[in-house]
């Protein structure tokens, strides 16, 4: 293991922090669900690098990356849905627009 | 002689010369990655003239038989043509996603070739995680589809493209299934120990013999994921012209044609590695170059019935299709995975001898391939008594 | 050392993707942007050799979920993404947060000591993993089943059109 | 052993990766190039295009990737379960058959509401 742990960890920091910059100030919903992946996918990183330098015995690490993956899909699942279901009333998915509690 | 021995010996007759260790492998793996190359680009000459000659002489026609003997060499006129001819781009298209699909096309077949076990060992890279690797690049497969469909910006391109994505990710999930079964039998991912759980006297340790009705799902899924008759609607000229290529020409178009001719085969390896035992066969043991014999003509068998198939069936319907997957094929699947599992475990726990497992397993596909085509037949006659005549129309099939 | 360099490289460009991912204002490419930071992760998890997760990252996220973004993209006709202004009024305020929080972060990351340890990975740990799933975190792993299936029926509520 | 083989993989990668570009490349330098108008527009069948390309689809084929995104889970979560099926006992085999079902339930709605019907 040539490569320090820390590099793995500022790598999924400024992944994170691009991710976060998306969703923040993105418009368009679709952009804002790309950076909330980025954004778990930089999570993952820190998940896969800590397993695999401080317990790379116990595979609790890699299990919990598989829990993520599910939990990103079924976010984007949804996610996608309910654009596409704001998109046929409102025939927009700019989040600054969609600004009622109602479709 | 053995093949492994021979890499051996490169191996060592290179660090004989006195180049570092680092180098010994780097050069290595250069080697092999043109072999590899070389072989995937080689076969596809060879299949793309096999199935034309293959389709002519089933439908009754000679088939290329104009350039060299047999028309042997019309594949290599063919490419030197393809390679001189004018290239159209759309002045409409999208230019970078627009050249970038073709490349990715063959790159995700190419990659699928590193896995694939020839023989005992011989093998790209023997990884473990093998089955999902394929399954991985394949999913890569999808998004250069996706990407020249758009890209092209015309409506059938657009349409074939996002239709033939559909079904291969329909069809990905029964592949995906059946493709657990073989791993569940072994207990690895790993393709080369998959294909040599398989050993036994003269080929009966192969799972086609225990999970026959696996083995036809498998073979129904792979028809379409190569995107091959009866289920090639990316083809169909009469609904969408020709799909999600219709604005590539020349080299670009010839890509996507290489990478649809060798993911056919690619599909053949893989049943011939999951289903027919890979290399083995009589006497591998003795003469392990043997493997590669068998390996070989498993796989062009297979590749014939692809061929066969495509020759002879018409086209389904999109919808048709599409129930077909999710309706019959994933249920089917499903079972047979809950199914081995819970036959395997039971023989496990009581200790019962080997054969009783697998003859269990056997009466099981075949309860369940029978349940299933009782199942279709039932449905398909209450269709035709009523006026809709729409397959696998809406409603459950009322048991 | 050839490690280092390899990190290095496959860290630069999948940052650049990722920065490509938030620039792009036409969707479709920020979408193929996103496939790349996907495949440079992969590679990211086997250089942890974690090589059921780097095929598992390749099969679910750029089989799975970029292609659902780019059918959800085709269905909501915003393709050309050429709409005034792909960001909204305060992104300047979240440039500087963002910016301000990584620097944070990146120093106190560097301060940081962890243990390392230096043992190798289990040989069969694809089976771990799988035993892990039936036997300490059954619960998570039955849950994740519900999640996936309230995931599916309430997409299906949402996506469907009801008037057809 | 792990960097053995994927070391291959990762050299293949970039053979295979830019093999085809140079081919392309190649042929760029020795193939005519005569574009005009005509031939670079859209081809559709001859008739003149209507509209922009990039229309808007229906949602079918968002429940068809929808259903493919559960159920591709559901095989990477069943994978390392296959592998390590025979260190597990005939708990976990019900474990992971209430997994299967529960998502065999997800599939019958879809069925029921109509989500598996190309229109």
């Amino acid at each position: 293991m040539t490569v320090p742990l820390t590099w793995y960890l500022i790598f999924a920091t400024a992944l994170f922090s691009i991710g976060f910059f998306a969703v923040l100030a993105r418009r368009n919903a679709i952009a804002v669900l790309m950076g909330v992946e980025l954004m778990l996918n930089a999570v993952n990183v820190n998940l896969v690098a800590f397993w695999r330098y401080l317990t790379p015995e116990d595979l609790s690490g890699q299990i919990f990356v598989v829990f993520v993956f599910a939990v990103a899909a079924a976010e984007a699942a949804v996610g996608l849905a309910l654009m596409i279901s704001i998109y046929r009333t409102r025939k927009t998915i700019n989040v600054d627009e969609i600004n009622e509690l109602r479709l | 002689m053995d093949l492994r021995a021979i890499g051996e010996s490169f191996i060592a007759w290179l660090q004989g010369l006195g180049i570092p260790d680092g180098w010994v492998l780097f050069i290595n793996w250069l080697v092999g990655s043109v072999l590899i190359l070389g072989l995937a680009l080689t076969l596809a000459l060879a299949l793309i003239w096999l199935e034309r000659k293959l389709a002519g002489r089933i439908q009754d026609r000679l088939g290329p038989n104009r350039v060299g003997p047999y028309g042997l060499i019309q594949p290599i006129a063919d490419a030197l043509k393809l390679l001189t001819k004018e290239d159209i781009t759309p002045a409409e298209a999208d230019r970078i996603t627009y050249n970038l699909a073709p490349i990715i096309a063959v790159f995700h077949v190419l990659m699928l070739f590193a896995v694939i076990p020839f023989a005992d060992q011989v093998v790209g890279a023997n990884i473990n995680v093998g089955v999902l690797y394929l399954m991985a690049f394949g999913a890569l497969g999808t998004m250069a589809m996706l990407m020249a469909g758009w890209a092209s910006r015309n409506k059938y391109a657009l349409l074939g493209g996002f239709r033939v994505v559909a079904q291969l990710l329909s069809y990905e999930i029964p592949i995906a299934l059946v493709m657990m079964i073989p791993v569940l039998l072994v207990g690895s991912l790993n393709l080369n120990d998959i294909a040599s759980g398989q050993g036994g006297l003269f080929g009966l340790g192969w799972f086609v013999w225990i999970m026959p009705a696996a083995f036809l799902l498998y073979f129904i899924a792979a028809l379409a994921e190569g995107e091959r008759a009866p289920f090639d609607l990316l083809e169909a000229e009469s609904e969408i012209v020709a799909g999600y290529n219709i604005e590539y020409s020349a080299m670009k178009f010839a890509w996507f044609y290489l990478a649809f001719f060798l993911n056919t085969w690619i599909l053949s390896a893989i049943a011939t590695t999951l289903f027919l035992g890979g290399w083995q066969g009589p006497f591998v043991d003795k003469i392990p170059a043997l493997g590669v014999v068998y390996f070989f003509a498993k796989t062009f068998f297979m590749f014939f019935l692809f061929a066969w198939v495509r020759a002879t069936f018409p086209r389904l319907r999109i919808d048709q299709m599409m129930a077909f997957c999710w309706k019959v094929l994933v249920p089917m699947g499903l079972a047979l995975l809950l199914g081995a599992a819970i036959i395997v475990k039971m023989g496990a726990e009581m200790s019962w001898p080997g054969y009783m497992t697998n003859v269990l397993l056997l009466v099981m596909n075949i309860v369940v391939l029978l349940v299933m085509l009782s199942l279709l037949g039932r449905y398909t006659r209450t269709l035709s008594e009523t006026k809709n005549k729409r397959l696998f129309a809406p409603e459950l099939p009322r048991l | 050392m050839v490690g280092q360099i390899l990190f290095i490289i496959v860290a630069a460009i999948t940052l650049l993707m990722a920065l490509g991912t938030v620039v792009a204002r036409n969707l479709f490419h920020a979408a193929l942007f996103l496939v790349g930071v996907f495949f440079g992760i992969a590679v990211l998890f086997i250089m942890l050799e974690a090589e059921f997760l780097g095929a598992a990252q390749i099969i679910i996220y750029i089989g799975a979920i970029a292609t659902l973004i780019v059918f959800a993209i085709m269905l909501s006709k915003n393709v050309m993404g050429k709409e005034a202004g792909a960001y909204n009024r305060q992104w300047y305020l979240a440039m500087g947060g963002v910016v301000f929080f990584f620097l944070l972060m990146g120093w106190l990351l560097i301060q940081m000591p962890f243990a390392q340890v230096s043992a190798e990975v289990p040989a069969d740990a694809i089976s771990q993993i799988g035993q892990g799933f039936v036997g300490h975190f059954v619960v998570p792993f039955e849950v994740a089943s519900v999640l996936l299936l309230v995931a599916l029926v309430g997409a299906i509520m949402l996506a469907r059109e009801r008037n057809s | 052993m792990l960097t053995q083989q994927y070391g291959l993989i990762g050299v293949f990668a970039v053979i295979a990766f830019i093999f085809p570009i140079v081919t392309l490349a190649f042929t760029w330098l020795i193939r005519p190039k005569r574009p005009n108008p005509l031939k670079n527009s859209t081809y559709e069948c001859g008739i003149e295009t209507v509209g922009d390309a990039w229309v808007q689809f229906r949602a079918q084929y968002y429940l068809f990737a929808l259903i493919f995104v559960v159920f591709d889970l559901e095989a990477i979560f069943l994978f390392p379960f296959a592998v390590a099926f025979n260190k597990v006992g005939w708990f976990a085999l019900f474990e992971a058959i209430i997994f299967v079902l529960m998502l065999f339930v997800g599939l019958i709605y879809a069925w029921k509401k109509n989500a598996l019907e190309w229109q």
